[in-house]
Order: C-alpha cells, then structure tokens, then sequence
C-alpha cells in the first residue's frame, strides 16, 4: 500500500505534489502508441489520475499486462514502477507469482476483453478464486484490437463486425463470473466517464484482495460502427449509471451524515471509503444474489449499467493472508531466513539414516 | 573388486554371478521380486525389507514398477542386493514373491530355472513348472492369526511376506523390527500389528518350509554413514537448503512427490520462529500454465521460484519458457521424466525430455539443462538450479527421471551448502545512488549477463519495463534489426557463458584405448557395472564420461576429441542427447553411436553389455 | 540472361547493377522505399504501385516491413523492380518516398549517395544531405486540391505519391488507372477519388519536378500468365482445393489472413448449391489450444482438418502435438513463421520454429514439415498436407513464413489438382464386414501406417479406444515394454516412410564442383541471386540443392556425399535445420555450415554473397 | 440421435433387447481398473442403463474424455463406440471438433473435477458458450483421484483431506458457472442415486446442445473420510432431491394428465419429456437467477441439492446450426462436394492476374 506521509501536499507554485511528494507527471508513462481516439488511452490517464490522488509511491507498484493493444498500455503510465508485459492471456498467474514473491506490492493489472475473457478465462477465475491481490482493470472492446478486429468472447449476440459478420453467440460477462468466483469488489465502468471510472479504480486501488474494473473501452479502429455494442456512440446513449460513486481517503474527513436511504458507503481496508449515491435505481450492490440478476437482466435487455455492481466482505482471504506469510517480501528475505541451520540438516540425514 | 565399484566390501568371495547364473551360494548378490496388486499396502511392506537389508550393511536397491493406477493393477517390486555395489536394475529375478492372481502366470513362466519361489498358496494350481524351489505359504490363514479385523488383514498380510522372506534369506528379525518401528513412527498399533505379522511369517517359515540357503544375505559393513531417500525427496531437501520462497506446482506423476516433501520440509522448517508465519508459499496451480506463471511472476519480482512436473506439463509450460528465455527471468523446472510421447506410461522411467527440454518454446531458444545421476547430485543441483537461474537469469531445468525420484536409493549423507546462495546481479537502490545509470540489458561485464532491479526497489531509476517483445538494452520497446540480433547474440553467449557453471562432465571410467562412453542421469550405474562387467569378461571396455548438464564444456570437446568412437548412451528412442552433441560438435558427429535403450524399465547392465558388444561386432 | 534467372526477359541491356550502384540508367532495375506511418492506408497506394509495374509486364516484388501495431508507427514499404526476375529483397534504395516525420532522419541518413528522393514539403528541414537527388512535393496543398473532404485526406494522399512516383519511373498513367480499379473493385467514389489523386500527382510532377529519368520502368513481357497473390492466399486456396472441411483457429499476426482467405472462400464456393448449406465448418477458438484441440477432435473424427498459427501458438499446442503423434490422428498447422523467441518481431520474418515444429511436445516425437518456397507452393502443399496428414495419420506442418504468407509476390497460375484426395487407410463398414477383423494400430502393410475406422461407422467392429496412454496393436491399453518399444518402433518407421512421400529436395542450381547449398523456403529467391552474382563476378559458385520438406529423403544423402562442403542457409540463430540434418546424416555433420541470417528482414543476395566470400576466405 | 426401429423389444428368453435390437451386454465396455467402490463405476453403470434403455446404436456414439480416474471410465462403458481419451482437462475442445466434423453423433463425455474445473475450466466455459452438443458428465469427487488425492477446484470450503489439509478456498460451481454461459440444460446429481441419475442421463443424452450433469461421485481411496464434503456418509446424509425426475420417450405414452401444481414437464427435442415431480421444495428449473440464487444459497449453507437445476429453451443454437451444415457429416462427404470446380480455380486465376 501507498506510504501516505504525514506532511499535506506542497502549495507552492511548482506542480501541485500530493502525499508522496510528487507530482502528476511522475505517473505518466511513455507515450501511448494506440490509435488516436482509442478508449484505451482515456483509461490510462485514469489510472495516471488514480495513482496520483492516491499518492502511490511508484516503486510500490508493479505494472502487469497480457498481450493485446490494452496490455500495451502498462507502459504508458507510471513510468518509474516496474511492469511486466507477459504473453497472451496469461497475467493472471504472473500477477500470482508477484503477489507471493511480494505481498507488499499493488499490483495494477491492464487486460483485454480477448486477453481475460478468451484465452485467460480459466487462470482469471482462478486467480480471483484464490483471491489475489490486484487492481485488474479489463479494456473491454469486444474485439481482438491488436490483431485486427476479430470478436472477442465478450462481444453481444447481434453485433456485427465492421465487414459485416454476425456474434451468434452470448456474450461472456466477467463481471458476473467474477462474482460467481467469489471476487468481492465487482465494477463496471466506460472509459468515457471519466469521474465514475477514477474513483471505481481508486477503490480497487486500495482493495486488499482481487478487484475488478471492467470498463468498457472503444476501438476506435475495429468496433466503433454502427452494429458495434461497444462502440463511442451506443456506450454514451445506453450508459446507465447504478449511483454515483465517491472515493473518500482515509485522511479526508468523512461526513457521517450523508443520507442513509440515498447512500450506501463500503469500508476499504485502512480507514478509506467509496460512498456510493443512489440516482434512479435502488440498488445494494452487497447482494450477491441481486449482482448476477442485474447483470444478467442488463444481458437481456442489453443494457449498459456501470457503476459498482458488487461488493462484501467475508469470503476468503486473500491468497498472502491464507498463506500466512511473514510480514517482509520473500523475494528479498536474507538467507539467514530461508536456509535452515547446518543442525537441521544434521538431523534430517540422521532420521534417514 | 572392481576399480569402479561404488561400494567398498569386505567379503572375499568373488562373484562369478553375470549374465548367466550358476548353482552356487548367491550370498548377497540376487535379485527378490514381490508380484503383488498395486494399493493394497505392499509398499510399506518392501521399504521395511529394503532398510533390514540396508541395515545389515548390505548394498541393496529397490524399484518400484507399478501401474497408472489407484488400485487394482498388478505392479512388481524387485530388490537387489549385490555386495559390490552394483545395484542397477537386474532383469533376472532369482527369488520371486508370488501374490497376485492376475500375474502369477506369466510372472512364473518369465522365472529362469532353479529359481526360487514364495507362492500364495491360493495360487497354487497356477503353478506349472516343475524346475523352481516352490515355497507355499498360506498367506490367508496366517494372517488371520495376528490380524483380528478383517479390513486390515489385506494390508499387514503383506508384513507377513516379510517374515517369510527374512526367514529364507537370513535376514535378522531384529532388523526386520527395527525398520517395521522406521517405517511406521509414532503408530504405535501399526507397529504392532506388522511387528506380529512378520514375526508370524519368520517362525511358521521357520517351522513349515525348507531353505537351502542358496539365496542369503549375511551382514557387511558397506552401508556406513549411508542414508536412504528417494530421488524426489532429495530434490526437495535440496531446494529447501536452497533457500526456494516460492512455488507453484500442478500435480503429475512422477513429479507430485518434489512438491509433496518440499511442502511437509518448508511447513516444518521454514516458519519465522517468533511470528509463525512462513518464510516461503507453495500454491497449487490450476494448471502447468499456471504454475510456471507463478513461477515467472515470483522469480520476476525477485523470489527463489521453482516448479516440478514431468513430460505433459513441460509441454504445456512451452509458451512461458520462451518467455523465460527472452525476458530473461530465473526460474526453475524440476522434469521428473517419464515415458511420452504423450501420457505414455506414466510410471515407467526415462530421458526423453532432454532435447525437448533444452529447445522448449518457439523461436531460437536454449535453456540449461542439469542432469542429477543420484540422490546427492539431485540434492546438490536442486540448490544449484536456483542458484544458476538467478545468475544466469534465465530458465534452468533439473532432469531427473521417475526411477531416481521415485525409488528409495542409498547415498552417501548430504553435506550443508558452504557456499552462500548466489542472487545473481541484483542493484540495489544504493547502488543505483551509486552508478548513477541503469540499464537493464546491457552487457556491462562482458558475459552476456547483465543487471535487474526487483519491483519494490525505491529508487526512480529502478523501474524497467519487462516484455517478450524486441527491445534495447535499456529495456524499451525495438524492432530494429541491429538491436534485435545484438540482443540475440547476447543471449547465445550468455547461453555459452552457462557451460562453466554448470557441473564439470565427470570422468568415471578411465579411457584405455580410443573407445569412450558418454551417459548421464540414472544411467550411470548401469553402465559402470557393465564396464566392470565386460572387462572382466572380455577384458577390454571403453572409458566413460558421464554429462551433468548442458550446454556442453570444452571438457567436452576434448572428451570427443580423444576418442575414435564415442558411445551415447540414453534412456530415449531418437537419441536426444546425441543430437545436442551433433548439434554442437559437428566435427565429432560420426564418432557419436548413440546406444538407445526406451522400454520404460530402469535401464539394466545386460542390456548395456549386449549394446556394447554388438556395436564391437 | 543468367541461366537459373526465374523470368525469362527481352530486354537486351544487361545489368550491372548489383551491390555497388554505378552512375548509369537503372533501366528497369533498382529499389524504391516508401517510408510512412502504418494505419495510414497507403498499403492500397503500394498495392496500386505495384500492380501499376506488374502491368507493364516487368519482374517486381513488394516487401512491407511495418510495426506490431495498428495506427501511428512507421512502416516501410519496398518494391523491387529487376528485369532479370531477381525479387529477393534488396536492402540499397535508389528512391526513398519520405513521408514519415518520425523516420525521415533516419530514413534520409541510410540512402546511400547520389539516391532519389521524394520528399513531403513539410519535411524539408530534415534535409541535411546535398548528395542526393531531391524532388520536393508539398502533398498537403495537392490533396487538399482533389479531396474535399478533410478526414479522408491523409488516406488520399497516398495516392498522390503514386502519381509522383508513377511519373519519375515513368510508369504509365493507365496502369496505374487499371490497377486503380483493380484494388478498389467496386467502390466508385474511392476509385474516382484515388484517380484523381493520383493524376494530380502525376501531372503536378510533370510540371513541376525535374526527371533525369536515372531510375525508369520500361515496358516488358515477363508477367504473361502470372497471378498476383500473397503466400497467406496462396495457402488459403490449397486448402480449399484441398477439400478441408473442419478449421479451427485462434488470430495470431502473420497467420491471420490464411484463415481470413480461406473463409471468404469457403463461404463463397463451398455452400451446397441446393441446400445453400455449408460443406464446412471454421470456428474462432479461445486460444491455440483449444484450436489445436477442435482440429484433432475433428480429425480423428473424420474429418480434413487445419488450423493455422504462430511461433506463441506453436508453443501452446505442444501437448496437443504429441497426442496427435501417438495416437496417430491426421492434422494439419500451418504455422507462418515470424520472429521468436518469445513474442519476438511479431512483424518480422523468420525460419526460426523448425526443429521446435519438428520437435513438438514432450517425450520421442517428430513430425514432418512442408516447407513452401513462393505462392505455387504454398498452394501445392497446403492441398498435400491434408493428404499427407490422412496418408501418414498424423500432424503435419507446414512451415511458412512471414515473408512469403504476407508479401505479395508474382507467381505462375496454379494448376486444378489432377490426383483424387488421399484419404488414407480408413475401413468402410463393408471392409470390415469382409475382413472380420480390425486392430487399430497393427502394421498390416509393414510402411508403418495401420488403418482406421471412423467414429459413425455401423458395424460391430469398427469401435476402438483411442489414447495418449501405451496401447497393443489392438488398441487396448498397455504398459508392457514390448508393446510400448514395437509401438515406439513403428512409429519412427512410419516417419521414415514419409520421407518418400514429402515433396523431392529440387537441385536448382548443379554444382560445378565439391561445394553444395542448401536452403529452404524463402532464402530461395536471394540464394538463387547471390549464386548468380558469385559466378558472375567471382566465376565461381556452390550448387544449390533446395529441401522441400522433413523428414529428408535419400537424394538429400546423396547431396551430402557428394560434396565435400554443404553450406546451409537459414532464417535462424541456431542453425536449425543444420541441427536436424546433422542429426540424421552424422557422418556429414561436419560438411554442413550454417549461414545464418536473423535479424527479422527478408534475407537478401547480398548479405548471402557476403557470407559465402567469408566461408571461402 | 438413436435412430429407435419400430420393431418392438423381442421378449424371447434371450436377453432382452431394447429398440435398437441389442441388449445390456452390448452397452457395456471393458472391466473398470477403479479402486473397488469408487463412486466412478456406480456412474459407469448408468450410461450403460441410459444407453441401453435410450435404444443407442453405439456407432453413433463418440465418448470422450480428459485424464484422470474419472476420464478412464469412458473405456468402461459402450465397448462396440468410438472412444477417445485426451489429454488433460480438454476433452471440451476434442468434443467441438468431432461434434463439427460430425453432429450426427452423440458425443458422451466424462471427465473430472480436476480436468473440467482445474485445468480445463476456460475449455470448458467456452465449449458451452458455444453449444457444442454433448452430454457431458463430471465424476466430481472434490479431489484428483489419479494423482492421489490433492484438492481440486470442487473442493469446498473448510474440507480437509485425508492428511488432515484444509481447504481455504470456495469451491467452484460448474453448474453455476454453466448457466452463466447459457447451459440449457444443468443438472447435478449423486452416484449414489441411481433412479435420478439414470433419467437425469437420458435427458441429457437426447438433448441438442450442451446437456451438464455434474455427479458427486465419492473417492473411496482419497476422499471418503471423516472431513470430506464428497464422502458417500456426506453425499447419502446430505443429499436432498429438488424433485422426482422420470424421463419418458417419445414412444411411450405421455400421461399430460399430471397435476400441474405438483409437475413440471420439459420438452426434448424429438418428442421426449422430462418430467419434475414436486419434493419438498417449490422449485422451478426455468428461472435462470433463481437457479443461481438456488446454487448460491446451497454453496453458503452447504446443502447438497440434486437434480435438474436449470432448463430453459432459446437460448444460442447449437454450435452446428450456427454454422448451418449440411446434413451429412462434414467427415464423409464426397470429393465431389468438398473440391470446387476447375472453373472455379480458373476464375480465381484470373481475378487474380
Ligand atoms: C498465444 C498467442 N496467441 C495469439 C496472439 C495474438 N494476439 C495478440 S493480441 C490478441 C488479442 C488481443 O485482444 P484483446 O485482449 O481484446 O486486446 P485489444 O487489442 O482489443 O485491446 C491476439 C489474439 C498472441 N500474441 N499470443
Ligand atoms: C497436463 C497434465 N497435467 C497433469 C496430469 C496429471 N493428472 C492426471 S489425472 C489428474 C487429475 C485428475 O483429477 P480429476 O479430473 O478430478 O479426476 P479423478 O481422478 O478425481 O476422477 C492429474 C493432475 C496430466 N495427466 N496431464
Ligand atoms: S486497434 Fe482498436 S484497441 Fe487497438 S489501439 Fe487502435 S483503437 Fe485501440
Ligand atoms: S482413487 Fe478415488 S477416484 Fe480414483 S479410482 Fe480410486 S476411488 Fe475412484
Ligand atoms: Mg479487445
Ligand atoms: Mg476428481
């Protein structure tokens, strides 16, 4: 987690620093190589944003990612942090292997709709059964983008492709499966709302297990026609938000006496909060059983709903708690710590012998 | 004895026992074999004959060839006992424990003649053969005598064989009951229970049957300082001495037990002494994928990371090794071989991974390949690989094979690792203060080898980006030509760079003439009997030089060099390691006669002699 | 004319052009590079510029070199124009189309002296060299003029160069009209916009540019009867001639468009006329696994079965490979090769999966390879490995590239296969009814290859039990060595016997002397070149024996013995092709020397003629 | 499907035969190699009744399966069929394939928790996504039987194993997860439990797409202990049926006089029926969320309920319809039909030059 100093951010005329004492830039990456206008792009300066506000130290971070234009993006923001580009659909268990190895790190987790949801499907489940630690953010076009265009497994029945062809098949819903999996913090966002998408990403930041954001994120250059479900136009048409979602740090003062009817607020480890403000809907995303009907009446009546769909506390620990490990890295433990004495060799070979 | 023999003995008498064998006295030298049904307990049964054998100081082997199965199937035990050390599997069985109705046909009529027999006596009318020493026992009464509850009677029936062959072969019953209190520690029930079964089977053999005492095992002193462990166990101590944190496995016969005594080690020895808490994590992986993900995500951000499998995963683990390779990330896989291609037989013994292994992914790609014979070296190359992966930063494999890791083996005790644990070139933020610079892949030393930084590292130099992808030496992302070959290059010399650290090729035989001999991993003490055996027999045997991993040493070449003809001798059909070493020394290539041996049995000292000739002829 | 040039011409001139350009007319002979952005859509602009010179009956070949990335990066696109049919890629440029303000530096600093240059105005400030022949074109103001439309302009404007270039080669204003229509097909508004573009290209050069006409297009005879098609086309064709029935795949850049093609295809000629009902089936997988596994299902099935993939897909379908070898189902990959390890050069290309397509999967395994050298071949082959897969029950590759699967090349037409489909040795119900009996895997012919039934077969004896797991001849599981080692044995006699049935290694250039080559798949162009040049300029060349396939025939032994030294070239590292050939003929091993080429591009005379002097020096 | 003659069952003293004129014996496969008792061979058994009493001809069955003791059975069972055991957790992708290359036959597949959960999950998923037609069952012993008894991913929460290890984890649901991906037809039942299991088989065999029926089915070697949530004490004190399940072909009589407060009748494709019983429970299959609630509620308060837990009609078509084959298995036609023309080669020629 973020070491937030004690210190408030600087005032003076030099970029505006925050907790960690340093400012914007020092988040952004290189810059973006992906089609200009792709939805992809507006999600890493979101993460940009989140990372800031949320005062983490870069070095506390590792980037991890897939294959795809969407796992591209680890590289376009956070700079100095490490990051990890793995092979295709495959992070889960990379980010897993991280975990372990240093438990101490957030891991920030950029996918795709193929990447996660096609060929990653399985080790994504599994890495949320097992409860891994990670922001995982999924950039969901319904498309294959890097390898021009081809559905992907998230892709609505009846949309088409830009030459034509026709998805006969249900779309899969990550979100849905996610919480069928266990994983307790379950959001859906588009990568044009920018507000509600901040602060969704500032939660699953400060998640102490696996978090999910699926945001729903334009090609620009393959999904973006008429008959396209994930296109600029049909996600700002259909865009329905569940409430409207606040993330409160834990330094900030938090005023108690928001109305209860019209607001729901969901603690987050150490002290933080995401308050969430009812707009049309009456919705309580801590009900497991609600979650899956929403989504699944969304899927019926194609409906785009973004927001948190769900979250509870009090499924299984998270994978470092439920391997009880020491409080340090085990990547950097010294050797006095992870080679037993010349004394217990001694006694195992005695009891072979 | 024989200049090579492992074992130093002190009983006088020669054995004239080869090939062939002759009516006299096999005193500590024959060959006992328990045709039994696989889950029905017999194990432990074998391990309590093995260790009284062992604990008389005799040198004694056992293997294990049993089905892919749960319950049901015939599987056979064969010990050898030889009182020169040369315990390689024997083919021919002198002594066989007849128990199991579905294979006692074909397991007598396979018996050479005068062979001894301890027969089921419900397996009677089986019996066809009139030219064996036939010892009935009636396993189903006895039992009953010490074993009250019907549901356990299967299980220390077994005990009872163990008396009976104690009786026949001398061995003491102390000693029987001193394993029978190893082999089942603190239960106390069980301890009494198989204590009686076999007592009962020494004293009704005792009362009931004759003994020519043609087959007797009579105390030595050869097992001195010797422990017994399996392969795989070895492997794990190996690793848990190594200072390994993390690792990810998915179950696979021959591999599971690696992970399985690694755990039990690290959960035993590896808890913080104040907190509790664990000094390492071991997590079951859905899949192989998976768990060299683990594996890559862990030693990526600066963990002693290892997986074990066996052929089906290693294929399955083919994508991220490359990536391994490319990335240049440390990371371990331990493949226990087993028979493939495919599932195969996947309790039978083999080397028929190494050419895989060493190419595996796509693209031009080598991994390091290290080659244990024995318990110690398994134990030994298990820290090593960690060592050598962090180093190298690269994927290193250990190739054992079923037969080391799942037999139970005699070894010399295992020393504690003087040397401290290599990280490799790891910069530190106070280095990175320091110099001021970083860049990942630069070849700074001139090796191949450059530095890394791990995540978590609090130095804004310290972050780079890690991908599959072409890149620089600064770790950003390139598709230039030059950067792409001078990358590439850079990689094959380190791949080079890995010869000398890796174990040196061991002379084991010197060469007399121009003939020499090349094997490695469990081979290797088929092969030195043989040697001893054909120069005994025909006076005359090639030296041999046995490989503990590749890439190769100059040691090599020079080996190659001095000889007009260079046997290979490998536990695979399409001569894998003879291809590496075509591949490598093309101008030794037609002195290289690959002599193949796949059946999936441990490999036999016979079959070897056979080769050998044949190839003289 | 050179005695192997691949297009017979008429122009009497002969050319001395070859790796140092001389200051004289480059008639029909020279290289032009159009340096952009990707995602721009000047590949249509490229395609009319070659098309355009292809019209006008002279040899050209068009390599695009472009980023892992779909908008923004820079790519490049050569065409190489050569009387006497050399296409290989020449990396000299004689005119450099500079229109990328990110390369332009670079692009301007790497011609060599006294090139031609035509340059986007708004790039003149890069300019920094006066040793070239610049023509300035302010192709902002021009597109402006013919493209009202602001947000079609940057694509227009490609066609803007082709007018310029069309009218310094003197390239005539028709073709490129003709070739217009041909790339736009039907799109009215895009072929009227694109003409106009082009045309005020054209013209505004003409009044404005300066023509030394040092660089010329002059119209020739060498295309009669030629197609234009990539070799991912190519492929697709053979398939569908090949009468596939069953695709699986999952999209991988450069394999993509086989799949691609081969679907537009099959859904325009393989509907039942009646019916309207498809004769096929192509499903997009979730990953190469899951693609390999609907190809092996379906092919055991019955079915004509591909998918098509990459070096990361290659890795992930290991497990499937070894399945598909021992249980012995027909299957065909097409992997089209591109730059590895690892992710690598996704948009480079390479001959660097051979020995790991060869080796694929754990355990004794081998698979044949078809290695296609031009689009005819692809073609051929691609029909072949389906026969081949059901002939020899088994997994065949066929081993493209990515220079070849997504260049356009010229290429003669392709012939309507004569020959009816093999489809192996399947038993009918009523060849079961006459033989009334059936073992799966015995080897009744003693080539190695058993017969199978088909699932859906009505008759009592046509079930059997297929697995990865030892089997008898009758299909029953088994784990006795005999069983497993005749297996094992059949199984590689089997592999041999394919060697007969693969495609002949052609002898394309005879040796004069002791000194042979051998090269496969796309070095052929630059290989044939380079021969040409060596024997020109130093009279003195090697033979060139070219290899179609693995495992290798008789005729390449005899190649080997024939000659004292067989240089080897390869798209690779590490050598391996060289590794497979010194495998099987060891006593030749060291004759072989790899010439190695890796850095992504396609291989080139010159770099070949250079390695070649080197080996002779 | 069977093709059923319309010759009745002989009733000579010969065996009796069934519709396809064979009897019992004939549906048979080789002796199990299975530990004495394994919850396996009790499933085995059923096939072997359904196939029989289904009326099968077994050259239009295709039995497949992955690896593990569960994935061997398929050797047990329908001796005369085509069989073909895999590898590992992807027999879904075998089954696609032969299901395209003939949707003639009935693919029967078996496999475990191990490899349809563990390492086959995303396969698994995405073959029913996809609605491959197959009867799939999973022998869902909560361990890997083969490799000795680790957990799989069937394992609940808080079970231990036979060494006394527990389980940290939610154990994954594949019916839940099969009606997220739009399973049509999921059921779960009990080896224990011959009459349901047995009609819950046919229903599944006649069906046209993907039919799941996940069988807890007792390891007796490695997961019969005190601790286990899959031992037969467990499974026989636990189980609790959601209703009485008959199967009724379509020769047979169809009794519509059923009280239709107490049943629920489903219609297959060819005129059969299933019809549901009312127990204890008021349950209705249809309601794809209450099947999901049903699960999750089961899963929180460890109830063990059986039976056809989710049918509905109109979802996706079979994987064959979507790609519209021709009637004839693609694996036998003609050269004739699967060889374009020369004509057609010679146009191509020509639009290419
Ligand atoms: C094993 C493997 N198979 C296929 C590919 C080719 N490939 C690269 S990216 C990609 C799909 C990316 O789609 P998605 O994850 O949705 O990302 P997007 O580009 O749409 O952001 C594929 C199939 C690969 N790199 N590796
Ligand atoms: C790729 C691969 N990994 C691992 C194995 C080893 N293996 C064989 S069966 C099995 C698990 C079987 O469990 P399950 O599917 O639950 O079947 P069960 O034996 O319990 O019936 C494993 C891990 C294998 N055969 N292949
Ligand atoms: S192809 Fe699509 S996903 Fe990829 S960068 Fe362009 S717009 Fe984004
Ligand atoms: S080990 Fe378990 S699952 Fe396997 S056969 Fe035995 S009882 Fe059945
Ligand atoms: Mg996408
Ligand atoms: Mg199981």
């Amino acid at each position: 987690m973020p070491s937030a100093p004690a210190t408030p951010p600087a005032t003076a005329k030099a970029p505006a620093l925050n907790r960690a004492g340093l400012p914007l830039t020092a988040y952004r990456g290189l810059p973006s190589t992906l089609c200009s206008g792709c939805g992809h792009d507006a999600i890493t300066n979101m993460i940009i944003r989140a990372s800031f506000e949320m005062n983490l130290e870069p070095a506390q971070v590792a980037k991890l990612s897939g294959i795809g234009c969407s796992s591209k993006t680890a590289a376009y923001f956070l700079n100095q942090s490490h990051g990890f580009n793995g092979v295709h659909g495959r992070m889960a268990a990379i980010a897993t292997g991280v975990n372990l190895a240093n438990h101490t790190l957030l891991n920030i987790g950029v996918s795709g709709d193929g990447d996660t949801a096609s060929i990653g499907l399985g080790q994504f489940l599994h890495m949320v059964r097992r409860n891994v630690r990670i922001c995982y953010i999924i950039e969901n076009n319904g498309v294959y983008g890097l390898t021009k265009g081809q559905f992907s497994a998230t892709a609505d029945k009846g949309s088409t492709l830009k030459r034509g062809e026709v998805n006969e098949m249900d779309p899969i819903d990550a979100c849905a499966l996610a919480i069928e999996m266990g994983c307790e913090y379950v959001a859906r966002s588009f990568s044009g709302d920018q507000k509600q998408l901040l602060n969704l990403l500032k939660g699953a930041m400060r998640y102490d297990g696996t978090a999910l954001v699926d945001v729903v994120s334009p090609c620009i250059t393959f999904n973006n026609h008429e008959g396209s479900t994930k296109s600029y136009k049909f996600a700002k048409e259909r865009e329905e938000a569940l409430h409207d979602v606040t993330y409160v740090p834990d330094y900030e003062p938090f005023f108690a006496d928001y109305d209860h009817g019209q607001t729901h607020t969901i603690d987050l480890p150490d002290g933080a909060r995401i308050v969430l403000k009812k707009l049309d809907r009456d919705y309580d995303p801590s009900d497991r059983v609600r979650a899956l009907e929403l989504l699944s009446r969304a899927r019926d009546e194609h409906l785009f709903l973004t927001g948190l769909i769900y979250h509870h506390k009090g499924g299984p620990k998270p994978l470092t708690k439920q391997k009880k490990l020491v409080a340090e890295p085990l990547a950097t433990l010294p050797q006095s710590r992870t080679r037993p004495s010349r004394e217990v060799l001694e006694s195992i070979m005695d009891s072979l012998s | 004895m024989s200049a090579i023999a492992p074992t130093p003995t002190s009983i006088p008498a020669p054995s004239a026992h080869g090939a062939f064998p002759v009516p006299q006295p096999l005193l500590n030298d024959f060959v006992l074999t328990v045709a039994t049904v696989n889950g029905s307990g017999s194990q432990s049964a074998n391990a309590v004959l093995f260790r009284a054998i062992f604990q008389m100081g005799v040198p004694v082997s056992g293997k294990s060839i049993f089905p892919s199965n749960i319950q049901g199937l015939p599987t056979w035990y064969t010990l050898r006992v030889n009182k020169e050390g040369w315990i390689a599997r024997r083919a021919d069985v002198d002594l066989l424990v007849a128990l199991n109705p579905e294979s006692v046909a074909e397991d007598l009529r396979a018996l050479p003649s005068g062979a001894s027999v301890i027969l089921h006596s419900d397996l009677k009318s089986m019996l066809k053969r009139d030219d064996l020493k036939v010892h009935i026992v009636p396993f189903g009464e006895l039992v009953a005598q010490v074993c009250p509850e019907v549901r356990l009677r299967k299980l220390v029936s077994n005990m009872v064989y163990v008396g009976v062959v104690g009786w026949l072969l001398g061995i003491e019953l102390e000693e029987i009951q001193k394993a029978i209190v190893q082999q089942f520690g603190k239960k106390s029930k069980a301890i009494e229970l198989n204590r009686n079964a076999a007592n009962l089977g020494y004293n009704w053999s005792a009362e009931h049957l004759q003994n020519d005492r043609m087959l007797q095992i009579r105390r030595m002193d050869a097992n001195r300082g010797k422990i017994l462990i399996e392969g795989n166990a070895a492997c794990s101590l190996g690793f848990l001495f190594g200072g390994v944190t993390v690792v990810g496995w998915y179950p696979i016969t021959p591999s599971s037990s690696v992970i399985d005594n690694l755990a039990a080690l690290l959960s035993r020895y590896r808890h913080d002494p104040e907190t509790g808490k664990a000094t390492y994590a071991v997590v079951q992986a859905e899949d192989e994928i998976a768990a060299i993900g683990f594996v890559l995500g862990a030693g990526w951000a600066g963990a002693r990371a290892m997986t074990a499998t066996s052929g089906p995963g290693i294929s399955l683990m083919a994508e991220m090794a490359g990536l391994a390779y490319f990335a240049e990330i440390p990371a371990v896989i331990v493949d226990v071989q087993r028979v493939g291609p495919s599932t195969g037989l996947p309790t039978r013994t083999g080397q028929q991974d190494i050419l895989k292994a060493h190419f595996l992914s796509h693209g031009d790609c080598r991994h390091p390949l290290l080659i244990p014979a024995d318990p110690k070296e398994a134990y030994e190359f298990a820290a090593l690989s960690l060592d050598l992966a962090e180093r190298l930063q690269t994927l290193v494999f250990l190739m054992s094979d079923l037969d080391l890791g799942m037999n139970l083996w005699s070894a010399p005790r295992f020393a504690y690792p003087e040397k401290p644990m290599d990280r490799g070139k790891v910069l530190s933020a106070a280095d990175l203060e320091r110099l001021k610079k970083f860049e990942r892949y630069r070849d700074v030393d001139g090796d191949g080898i450059p530095y890394r930084t791990l995540p978590g590292t609090r130095h804004p130099l310290a972050g780079y980006f890690t991908r599959g992808t072409g890149h620089t030496p600064a770790a950003t992302y390139s598709e230039k030509t030059a950067d792409w070959t001078e990358n590439l290059d850079r990689l094959a010399k380190k791949f080079r760079a890995a010869a000398d650290l890796l174990p040196a090729p061991v002379v084991e035989v010197e060469s007399k003439g121009d003939v020499g001999l090349i094997a490695y991993g469990t081979s290797d003490m088929a092969v030195k009997e043989a040697l001893d055996l054909l120069r005994r027999e025909d006076g005359d045997a090639p030296g041999y030089l046995r490989l503990r991993g590749v890439p190769f040493s100059d040691a090599v070449r020079r080996y190659l060099e001095r000889h007009r003809i260079v046997h290979v001798v490998e536990q695979n059909r399409d001569a894998q390691l003879t291809t590496l070493l075509r591949m490598d020394f093309p101008e030794f290539a037609s002195r290289l006669r690959p002599l193949l041996h796949y059946d999936g049995m441990p490999l036999d000292a016979k079959s070897v002699v056979q080769k050998l000739r044949q190839a003289r002829a």
